[in-house]
């Protein structure tokens, strides 16, 4: 069984993601947050194997969240999910730790397939969100 | 001549003066009004995209259900019709700039009011859990309670907080003071919130401090 | 003295003429911003429009059909997610300033909506005989007219017609109402065709019914 957090603001996605995955056999949801600041905590408590967390969200963000967690609880993989990609995130996302970076649109299975992969010590990355996130905006390169 | 030309001079440099000042006004406002048009362009762009998202994931959510739990798939697909209405609802109406008000183009226009005005905003960046027929109020109650921020509560930040069932503009500022009762925004506020069946409450902030307006909805 | 003011005199009014040009083309340059936004928002608003316009269409279908078809509702709710996921890749992709829209792609989806809305379509096959400088405007065209056919007509049939010169989309509905002048989507194709050169006009469907929707290239 594979342990899941899922950090997302917008309840009504993270409930319908967290439903959609709880239908996979070897995954259980074992934690849902609405805000950044919440995942540290909550990751703590209950020990999740991968963390889903959204990159906008109140408190802080899901990349300052994934850096605290690799500290925290170093054992949680992450993978980050949004709805935009935007210049800088990937980058970002690949510095704090995280293992894998997709839309949050991902079909259930493919995303419940990125789950697996992360958990496994795989790196997953959606390419138009590479892409977008690498052309989007002025100057990606000088993008801290 | 020599007098003359000076005096010409001075005068042309006073005038330059001027229409310096002036062309630095109107550009300084231009480029205001641009830039926020540019950011509300962008943050409803979001917002839309979020209502997509969901929309998605819930109809995914109802497919996989449909046979195991036909309840909630039910209850899904229902969902799923209000949210598409809603986001077509913000979206002409956000077209129509400023004829319509939709609660996501408010969201939009409040982080931008109130950085503007040096107030450190903490907003909701999802409007869509807020059933349909509450969220024109609720988009005027954010209009009228981040102007009220703005105008009165000399605040260093401001937080809204947004559910189904209340919304609520809250500041860290000086706190009401003895109401002069020449405002109408709160009375028309409550006025508005009694045509729609919900409550207008004002009290201190959180921590005791500033101002806080919350407008609730029967359950 | 003279001399020396004369050489400040003409200097300054070089550097005036300078500052003048170079207003010019900011204001040009503030122009073309302005009009690039301008085209952002109506793409946003004609993608998100029709799309939103046919998820909330196919998500009642769904679930009306819901107990007495079940396979249909299934297929609704699968094309549901297609829908909203190109959606959102519509706007990911206005969002890079990207536009794709194609006469065939807009045909093939106007079928698809129209016979969702339960309104029988009539459309051409092909739209190989379009000139390439048109076929854009001819794409957006359709997007509107069958939007508005589903939102406003309550019409049984729409008919497109398509040639070199002109599209047409006519429904045999309950024709204009006195105009609430709320919408954008006919406007945004007005100012979409006077960019190109083109006519927008309506006037009732044929045998006097209906609403008809014409868009017109010059020879
Ligand atoms: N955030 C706030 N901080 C401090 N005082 C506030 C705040 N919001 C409202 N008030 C007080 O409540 C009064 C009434 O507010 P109201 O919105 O009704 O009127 P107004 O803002 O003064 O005028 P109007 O809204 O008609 O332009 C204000 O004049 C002000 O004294
Ligand atoms: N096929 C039609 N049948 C009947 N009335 C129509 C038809 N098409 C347009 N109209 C009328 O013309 C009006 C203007 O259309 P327009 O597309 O500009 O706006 P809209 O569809 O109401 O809003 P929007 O396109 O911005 O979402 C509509 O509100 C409707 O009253
Ligand atoms: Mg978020
Ligand atoms: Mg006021
Ligand atoms: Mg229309």
């Amino acid at each position: 069984m594979i342990r899941l957090l899922i950090a997302d603001d917008q309840a009504l996605v993270r409930g319908a993601l967290a439903a959609l995955l709880q239908l996979e056999d070897d995954l259980e949801v074992v934690a849902e947050v609405a805000r950044g600041d919440e995942v540290v905590d909550a990751a703590r408590e209950s020990k999740p194997d991968v963390a889903l967390l959204d990159v906008e969200m109140p408190g802080i963000d899901g990349l300052a969240a994934a850096r605290l967690l690799r500290d925290a609880v170093p054992t949680c993989r992450v993978l980050m999910v949004t709805t935009f990609g935007r210049p800088g995130y990937l980058k970002q996302a690949m510095a704090a730790g995280a293992s894998g970076f997709v839309v949050k649109d991902t079909p259930a299975r493919q995303l419940a397939d990125a789950v697996r992969r992360v958990h496994s010590g795989l790196r997953v990355v959606d390419p138009t969100l590479a892409a977008e996130s690498l052309t989007q905006g002025d100057s990606p390169l000088t993008d801290r | 001549v020599l007098l003359a030309a000076a005096a010409v001079w001075s005068f042309r440099l006073a005038w330059q003066r001027q229409a310096k000042l002036m062309a630095a006004e109107r550009d300084l406002s231009e480029l205001a009004v641009e830039e926020e048009r540019a950011r509300i362009a962008r943050d409803l762009h979001d917002i839309l995209g979020h209502s997509l998202t969901v929309i998605s994931v819930k109809a995914e959510l109802a497919e996989r259900l449909f046979d195991d739990d036909p309840v909630r798939a039910r209850a899904e697909l229902q969902d799923l019709q209000r949210l598409s209405r809603d986001a077509l609802a913000d979206v002409r109406s956000t077209a129509q700039g400023i004829r319509g008000i939709s609660l996501p183009g408010e969201i939009a226009s409040a982080r931008m009011a109130l950085e503007s005005a040096g107030i450190e905003p903490s907003l909701p960046t999802v409007a869509d859990d807020v059933p349909s027929r509450w969220r024109e109020l609720f988009a005027w109650t954010l209009r009228e309670g981040v102007t009220n921020v703005i105008r009165h509560s000399q605040a260093t930040r401001c937080e809204v907080e947004l559910d189904p069932a209340h919304i609520r503009v809250s500041d860290d500022g000086r706190g009401p003071c003895p109401d002069d009762g020449s405002g109408n925004g709160l009375e028309g506020l409550r006025q508005r919130a009694r045509l729609a069946g919900a409550t207008v409450t004002t009290s201190p902030g959180p921590g005791d401090r500033g101002f806080s307006l919350t407008v609730s909805v029967p359950a």
